[in-house]
C-alpha cells in the first residue's frame, strides 16, 4: 500500500481526538450545572481560568470546558449525519438522473435547480421556523440544503462516465442496466464522493455553528459550539475566551475533515503538473 | 536574415532577420544530446545534422526518444526536463544562450509544428491572431500589420479565403485547416530550421497527402532545414531527403533515404521496412510481419544492445557491448554516403 | 446559443416557481397565528377573526396559494404584516443595500483568491503557504471570521466603526469578511486552470514564438483562466444578492438578510416570502448572466445545446 | 474464391444493414442508405476517413444505436429492442473498440475485466477458481501469460490493454468479432501483433468479422471484402485485392494515391501535380452529408459532371462481388498508381 499522506494523518489523529472527546463527554460533568456561588466573581462576571474551569466559566456560572466537549460531541454528530444523508440523497438523485434519461431526468434534475436556486442561509431560517429546536432540526436543514450540489455532481459525472468506452462496452456485451449502474457507475461515483464527504462535512460543521449562532440551530441550553459564541459575544470584551474557545474548536474541526480531504485527493496520485514557465 | 534573390520571393512583406546575416552553416546541428526525466534517459548522447534546405525524418516509436530530442534541441521541453549537449541553429550556438537571451531570437531561428493542432493553438483566440502576434512582437509590425501579415500567411499555406478564416476559432476549422494554421505560424519569420513532431499522424489519409504536399512546396521555396519526427515509414519515402532512427533514447541507424530504404543496416530499420511492405502487399488473411517483443519500459536499459531481445541474429558481443554509430561499409552504401548504424552485424542486414 | 439559453431560462424559472411553493408551503406550517403579529395587542378574538378574514387566511391553501401567486404576477408581493408598507417598499431599498456589500463581496473575493492562485501557480515557494491560507479560511466559518475581524479592528484597534449602518465606513469589514470567506475558492479554480494552462499545448507554442512569460500569461492564459472564474462569480453574486444574512447579523448591516431575519422572529410572512423570492430570481439571473458571460470569453460554449 | 467456407454458402449473413439510415438528434445525417452483409463465415471490411460513418455502423452492429430507417439483422432476424431482448444476440458478438485506454474500466481488476462476459450471460466461471483458470488460459493466448489477474488495466501498454480486450471478446465463446480501428492508436510494430491474435483468433474459433479502419492497406490485408464508405454512404464494395489494384469509384482510387509512397523513388504526394489541392481540403468544412440527390464526393472528385450534382448515382452491381454508385467509374485501362 502506499504510504497514507500527511494531511490524511493529521486530519484523522484530529477526528479520532475529537470524536473521542465525544464519546467521554459525560465523564467532564454535566454541561448545564451553574455553580453561582464559585462560578461567579463578586461582580457576577464569570471566573476567568482555573483548574476547576480550566476555560472559565460562562455568564450564567457554567463551566465552559464541558459545554465545549458537549459542543463539540454535537458537531461531530450532526457532520457525520448530515453529511451521508445529504450525499446518499444527493448521489443517488445524480445517478439516476445521469442514467435514466427522459423524463426522470427531467424531473429530478429540476428539483436539484431548486435546491441549488434556494437562498442557503434564509432558507435555512426559514425551515428552522417550522421545526423546534434540536440536533433532528439541523440535521434536516443541512440535508433540505446540501444534497443538490453533490446531485449535480454526480449527475455531471455520469454523463462523462455514459460516454466513456467501458460503460458502452458493458452494455454492448449485454449488460442490463442496473447491472451497469453497479458495476460501472457506482464505483467511480462512490469514488467521487468518498473525494466530496470531508468537504461537505466541513461545510456542514460550520452551517450547524452558523444556524445556532443565528439561534436557527441548536437553542440553549443545549451546547452547541454556536450557540456558545453567539451567548459569549456580549462578553466578548473582558472574557474573549467565549468567544475564541468554541470557535478554534470549530475550525479544529473543520480543518480536520478538510485535511481528511486533501489526503484522500493525494492518495490516489493524478499527473503530476508539467509548466513551461514560472520560477 | 535577408534574403538574397535565389528565386523565392521572399515569403513576407518585410522581415527584419538577424542583424542582416545570411543564414551560416547547417539549419540545425546537435551534438552529444541527452535528454532525462528523473532518472529515466529519454534521449543518449545523440547528434544529428539538418542542412539548410534539407528534410530529415527522425523516426521512432513511442519511447523512442524522437520527440524528447528535437523538442530538446528546440528548448521546448518542461523544465523537468534536464537537457545536456550542444546545439547550433543556423550557426549559432543556441544551447549556450540564457532563456531570455535564446527567447528574443528563437523565432526567427526555429519554427514548430505539433502533432495535435487542436490543442496547440488557443481554443479561446481567433487563428489570425494567433498567427499575427509572432509579426507583432517580432518583425516590428503594429496591430493592423500584422494581421495583415498574418492573412497574407495563411493565403501561403493555401487557405482559401484566409481574411476569413483568420477570424475563426481553431475548433471551428477541419484537422488539415489547423495543421495549416500551424505551419503559417512556424514559417511566419521564414526561419532557418522547422522542427515538426508528427504532423500528420492525427489526420486522414487525404488531408495528409495535402500536407504532404504543401510542406513539399514551401521546402521548395524557403531555403529552411526541416527535422521531421514521424513513426510512418511512407511519410519518410514521400518527404524526406536524410532519415535518422531512434530506437530506446538512441540513434540506430542513419544515413541517406535510398540508402536507408534499399539498404538498411539495423535490424529495427529492417522491421519497420517489413512491417510496411508486408502490409501493404502481403495476401489477404496471411498473418503480418512483426517485429518480436516489445520496447523497453521508460527507464528500464538493458545491457548491450537495447535492441537485442527482439533481434534474429543477436549473439554475445550483442549481450556485451553497446554497439556504437559506425560507418556502414562504403561497398553497400553509397560513395562518401555517410550511412551509418548502431550494429555489430550492420553489414549483413540488407 | 439562443436555443441553449432559453433552455436555461427556462429551467430557472422553473426553479424560482419550485422555490416560491416551497416556501409558501413552508411559511404555512409555520407554527403561530400571523393575526396576532399583525395586532399583538389585541386581546378580544373577534378582532383576530376578523383580521384573519380580511387576510383570506381561514380559505384553504390552494386558494391563498393561487391568490398570492396572481398577485406576485403583478409584481404585488403584498403588504408587511408587522410594518403595514408594501412588500416591496421595504425590501427594494434594502436590496440596494446588500446588493452594494454583495458587489464588494465578490470583488473582495476574486481579487484576494486571485492573487493567491496566482502567487501558487508561478512561485512553487509560496504554494506550501497558499495552500495553509486556504485550508485555515476555509476552516473558519463565517460569523467566527466577523467576530474576529470586528473584535480586532473594531475594538481593539478602533479603526472600524463597530455600530451598525450602511455607510462606505461600517462596509470595510463586511466585505473584508466575504473576501476572504470566498478567496479559498478562487484560490482553486485560478490555480488549477493555471496550472493546466501552462501545462498545455497552445502555452508551449506561444513559448515556441518566442513571446515574453508575461505576454503569454496575459494574452492566452488569462481567458482561459477567466471562463471558470466567471460561473463562479455568477453563482455568489446570485447567492449573496439573496441577503448575506450571516455577515448582515454580524456588522448589523441592514440589508435583506437582517430584514429576513427579523421578520421571521415577527412571524411576519410576507416580507420573508418577498427575500426568498428575491433571493431566487437574483440566483437564477445571475446563472445566466454568467452564462452569457462565458459565452463571450469561451467561443466553444456558443454552440453547447 | 474468398475464405468462406462451403457450409455457410447458403446461410443468411450474421449481419446485414438492409437500406441503413441514422440521423443523430442535432440533426446531422450519420448514415445514409446503407445497404451492407457480412457473410457467416465470412470478414467484411469498411474503410473510410473520419465522418465516413464507420463507426456508426459498428454502434449499430453493437445494438448501442437503433436505425432511424430501414432495418438490421442478425443471422436472418431483425434486431431486437431493448436490452434484455439484445442480451442472446449480444453473447455472440465478441468487439474490440479503439481506445484501449478508455474501453477497460480503470477500476475493475484484470479478471473481473476479462471474465464480464461470463457474469453477464451466467456462463460458469463468473465467479471463482473456475473463472480464473479460464481468464488465465485466455490471457496466455492473447500474449500475457502469467499476467496477473488481480493487477489493473493502469498497469499495461496500450497493447497490452488491447490484448486484455481480446481475451474479454473473446471467453463468451463469440459467432462474430466486430472491430472498430482496433490497432489505429498504437505503435506500427504493436499493430502487427495484435492484428495476427486478431486473425488466428478469427481462424481458430471460425468467427465472421466486421472490421473497420481509415487505414487502407490494414484492410486490404484483414477483410475478404471492403466496403469504401464516404459521408455516411458506401461508394463502392469488393473484394480486397481489387479494390487496391482496380477500384471503380473515383474516391477509392483517390484514397489510394494519397498513401504514401513505399520508396523515395515513387515519391509523388510532394511534388505538387500529384496532388495539387485535388481534395481541396483547404475549404473549411467537412462534406455536406445531407446533399439527398446528388454524388456526395461531387465537390471533390476531379472526374464530376453536371450529373453528379443533380441526381444521386444508384448502385450498379457489376457482378456478383462488386458494386459501385458512380455515373463515370474507372474502367481497369486505369491502373491509375505506380505500386511501389
Amino acid at each position: 500500500m502506499r504510504r497514507w499522506p500527511w494531511q490524511l494523518i493529521a486530519g484523522a489523529a484530529v477526528l479520532a481526538a475529537c470524536a473521542g472527546l465525544a464519546l467521554a463527554a459525560p465523564l467532564f460533568g454535566n454541561p448545564n450545572h451553574q455553580d453561582l456561588v464559585h462560578a461567579l466573581g463578586p461582580t457576577g462576571l464569570p471566573v476567568g481560568p482555573s483548574s476547576k474551569y480550566p476555560l472559565g466559566a460562562d455568564l450564567l456560572g457554567r463551566n465552559e470546558l464541558v459545554r465545549l466537549v458537549y459542543g463539540i460531541r454535537v458537531s461531530l454528530t450532526v457532520a457525520l449525519v448530515s453529511n451521508a444523508t445529504s450525499i446518499v440523497i444527493g448521489a443517488a438523485v445524480g445517478l439516476l438522473a445521469g442514467y435514466f434519461r427522459g423524463p426522470v431526468e427531467q424531473l429530478l434534475m429540476r428539483f436539484t435547480d431548486i435546491g441549488l436556486a434556494l437562498p442557503y442561509t434564509l432558507a435555512g431560517l426559514v425551515i428552522a421556523a417550522v421545526m423546534s429546536a434540536g440536533i433532528t432540526r439541523v440535521i434536516v436543514i443541512i440535508t433540505v440544503l446540501f444534497w443538490s450540489y453533490p446531485a449535480r455532481l454526480v449527475y455531471g459525472e455520469v454523463l462523462r462516465l455514459r460516454g466513456r468506452g467501458f460503460v458502452e462496452a458493458g452494455e454492448a456485451m449485454g449488460s442490463g442496466g442496473l447491472a451497469i449502474v453497479r458495476r460501472h457507475l457506482a464505483p467511480h461515483v462512490t469514488s467521487m464522493m468518498i473525494a466530496y464527504s470531508p468537504l461537505n462535512a466541513a461545510s456542514a460543521v460550520a452551517f450547524e455553528a452558523t444556524l445556532s449562532y443565528l439561534s436557527a440551530g441548536i437553542n440553549p441550553p443545549t451546547a452547541s459550539l454556536g450557540n456558545m459564541i453567539s451567548d459569549g459575544q456580549t462578553a466578548i470584551s473582558y472574557a474573549p475566551l467565549l468567544v475564541i474557545a468554541p470557535g478554534l474548536a470549530i475550525m479544529a474541526l473543520t480543518l480536520a475533515f478538510l485535511l481528511v480531504g486533501e489526503g484522500v485527493k493525494a492518495y490516489n496520485p493524478d499527473l503530476r503538473r508539467l509548466s513551461w514557465l514560472g520560477r | 536574415m535577408t534574403r538574397e534573390g535565389s528565386g523565392g520571393s521572399s515569403l513576407t512583406a518585410s522581415t527584419t532577420g538577424l542583424a542582416g546575416e545570411p543564414p551560416r552553416g547547417p539549419a540545425l546541428e546537435i551534438s552529444g544530446l541527452n535528454v532525462r526525466y528523473g532518472s529515466v534517459r529519454a534521449v543518449v548522447d545523440a547528434s544529428l545534422k539538418v542542412e539548410a534546405g534539407q528534410v530529415v525524418a527522425l523516426i521512432g516509436e513511442t519511447g523512442s526518444g524522437k520527440t524528447s530530442l528535437a523538442l530538446g534541441a528546440a528548448r521546448l521541453l518542461p523544465r523537468s526536463a534536464a537537457v545536456s549537449g550542444l546545439v547550433t541553429i543556423a550557426g549559432r550556438d543556441v544551447s549556450g544562450m540564457s532563456a531570455i537571451e535564446f527567447r528574443a531570437i528563437r523565432a526567427q531561428l526555429v519554427g514548430c509544428i505539433a502533432q495535435d493542432a487542436m490543442a496547440a493553438l488557443n481554443p479561446v483566440v481567433p487563428v489570425g491572431r494567433q498567427v499575427g502576434e509572432v509579426f507583432a512582437v517580432h518583425a516590428g509590425m503594429d496591430r493592423r500589420q500584422a494581421a495583415e501579415a498574418a492573412v497574407a500567411a495563411l493565403a501561403q499555406v493555401e487557405i482559401r479565403r484566409p481574411d476569413a478564416v483568420a477570424r475563426l476559432y481553431p475548433h471551428q476549422l477541419s484537422g488539415g485547416m489547423r495543421q495549416r494554421v500551424m505551419i503559417a505560424m512556424a514559417i511566419a519569420l521564414s526561419p532557418p530550421l522547422i522542427v515538426a513532431d508528427e504532423p500528420t499522424t492525427a489526420l486522414d489519409v487525404s488531408t495528409q497527402a495535402e500536407i504532404l504536399g504543401l510542406v513539399g512546396d514551401l521546402r521548395a521555396r524557403m531555403r529552411s532545414g526541416i527535422l521531421w519526427i514521424t513513426h510512418d515509414m511512407g511519410v519518410v519515402a514521400e518527404l524526406a531527403d536524410w532519415a535518422a532512427v531512434m530506437y530506446a533514447g538512441q540513434i540506430v541507424e542513419t544515413g541517406q533515404v535510398e540508402q536507408i530504404f534499399d539498404a538498411p543496416a539495423h535490424p529495427y530499420t529492417l522491421g519497420l521496412l517489413q512491417t510496411r511492405r508486408d502490409l501493404r502487399s502481403g495476401p489477404v488473411g496471411a498473418p503480418l510481419f512483426q517485429i518480436r517483443g516489445s520496447p523497453p519500459a521508460p527507464g528500464e536499459e538493458p545491457a548491450g544492445c537495447p535492441f537485442r531481445p527482439r533481434c534474429p541474429r543477436a549473439t554475445q558481443v550483442c549481450a556485451d557491448v553497446n554497439p556504437a554509430l559506425e560507418p556502414v561499409g562504403t561497398t553497400a552504401g553509397w560513395p562518401g554516403a555517410g550511412h551509418r548504424a548502431a550494429c555489430h552485424h550492420s553489414g549483413t542486414w540488407s | 446559443m439562443a436555443r441553449a439559453l432559453t433552455r436555461r431560462l427556462i429551467f430557472g424559472l422553473i426553479a424560482v416557481i419550485g422555490v416560491i411553493t416551497l416556501a409558501f408551503v413552508l411559511e404555512f406550517v409555520v407554527p403561530g397565528d400571523p393575526a396576532k403579529a399583525i395586532a399583538p395587542r389585541a386581546n378580544s378574538s373577534a378582532v383576530l377573526a376578523n383580521i384573519r378574514a380580511q387576510l383570506h387566511l381561514n380559505q384553504p391553501l390552494i386558494v391563498q396559494f393561487a391568490d398570492y401567486f396572481g398577485n406576485l404576477l403583478r409584481g404585488n408581493l403584498g403588504t408587511s404584516y408587522v410594518q403595514h408598507q408594501s412588500v416591496t417598499s421595504l425590501i427594494g431599498p434594502r436590496l440596494l443595500t446588500t446588493g452594494v456589500l454583495a458587489l464588494a463581496g465578490v470583488i473582495a473575493e476574486v481579487l484576494i483568491g486571485g492573487a493567491l492562485g496566482i502567487l501558487a501557480t508561478l512561485y512553487g515557494r509560496v504554494r506550501a503557504l497558499v495552500g495553509a491560507i486556504n485550508l485555515t479560511l476555509l476552516a473558519v466559518p463565517i460569523f467566527v471570521l466577523g467576530l474576529l475581524l470586528l473584535l480586532v479592528f473594531g475594538f481593539r484597534l478602533g479603526i472600524a466603526p463597530v455600530t451598525g449602518g450602511a455607510g462606505a465606513a461600517q462596509l470595510a469589514l463586511p466585505a473584508l469578511t466575504l473576501g476572504l470567506i470566498g478567496a479559498p475558492w478562487y484560490a482553486q479554480i485560478v490555480a488549477d486552470q493555471m496550472q493546466d494552462s501552462l501545462a498545455s499545448s497552445y502555452v508551449r507554442t506561444a513559448v515556441s514564438k518566442g513571446l515574453s512569460d508575461s505576454y503569454i500569461l496575459r494574452r492566452h492564459v488569462l481567458r482561459n483562466v477567466l471562463s471558470p472564474a466567471v460561473t463562479m462569480i455568477g453563482l455568489d453574486l446570485g447567492s449573496y444578492l439573496s441577503g448575506v444574512v450571516t455577515v448582515e447579523v454580524v456588522f448589523v448591516w441592514p440589508g435583506i438578510g437582517l430584514l429576513a431575519v427579523n421578520a421571521l422572529h415577527d412571524l411576519d410572512r410576507p416580507i420573508v416570502m418577498g427575500t426568498v423570492i428575491v433571493g431566487a430570481v437574483a440566483v437564477v439571473f445571475f446563472n445566466l448572466v454568467a452564462d452569457v458571460a462565458r459565452m463571450f470569453i469561451d467561443p466553444r460554449t456558443r454552440e453547447e445545446v | 474464391m474468398t475464405a468462406q467456407t462451403i457450409a455457410q454458402v447458403g446461410a443468411p449473413p450474421v449481419i446485414a444493414f438492409d437500406q441503413v439510415s441514422k440521423r443523430y438528434r442535432g440533426g446531422r445525417l450519420a448514415l445514409d442508405d446503407i445497404t451492407l452483409a457480412l457473410p457467416a463465415g465470412g470478414s467484411l471490411g469498411l474503410v473510410g476517413e473520419s465522418g465516413s460513418g464507420k463507426t456508426t455502423c459498428v454502434r449499430l452492429a453493437l445494438g448501442l444505436e437503433r436505425p432511424t430507417a430501414g432495418r438490421l439483422t442478425f443471422n436472418g432476424a431483425a434486431y431486437p429492442s431493448g436490452r434484455s431482448g439484445l442480451r442472446p444476440l449480444r453473447r455472440q458478438i465478441g468487439f474490440v473498440l479503439q481506445d484501449p485506454y478508455d474501453s477497460l474500466d480503470a477500476r475493475m481488476t484484470v479478471r473481473d475485466i476479462v471474465a464480464e462476459p461470463l457474469r453477464i450471460h451466467r456462463l460458469p466461471g463468473g465467479r471463482g477458481r473456475r473463472g480464473d483458470e479460464l481468464v488465465a488460459e485466455l490471457l496466455g493466448a492473447v500474449g500475457l501469460p502469467g499476467a496477473d489477474l488481480r493487477s489493473y488495466p493502469s498497469r499495461y501498454s496500450g497493447g497490452g490493454r488491447q490484448r486484455i480486450a481480446i481475451a474479454r471478446a473473446l471467453i463468451a465463446a463469440p459467432t462474430v468479432l466486430v472491430c472498430d480501428e482496433p490497432t489505429s492508436s498504437l505503435d506500427v510494430s504493436v499493430q502487427s501483433q495484435i492484428i495476427n491474435l486478431l486473425l488466428d483468433a478469427r481462424r481458430e474459433r471460425d468467427l465472421s468479422m466486421l472490421f473497420v479502419s481509415h487505414d487502407l492497406d490494414l484492410i486490404g490485408r484483414v477483410a475478404d471484402t471492403v466496403a469504401v464508405m464516404y459521408g455516411g454512404r458506401v461508394l463502392e464494395i469488393g473484394p480486397a485485392d481489387l479494390i487496391r489494384r482496380s477500384p471503380r469509384h473515383p474516391y477509392t482510387r483517390a484514397l489510394h494515391e494519397a498513401v504514401p509512397a513505399d520508396h523515395p523513388r515513387h515519391r509523388r504526394l510532394a511534388d505538387r501535380n500529384a496532388a495539387g489541392g485535388q481534395y481541396g481540403s483547404g475549404s473549411p468544412q467537412a462534406p455536406a452529408t445531407d446533399a439527398r440527390d446528388s454524388c456526395v464526393f461531387a465537390d471533390r472528385c476531379p472526374r464530376a459532371q453536371d450529373r453528379c450534382r443533380v441526381e444521386r448515382p444508384p448502385v450498379i452491381a457489376e457482378d456478383s462481388l462488386r458494386s459501385y454508385a458512380c455515373f463515370f467509374p474507372l474502367s481497369d485501362g486505369l491502373t491509375g498508381q505506380q505500386r511501389g
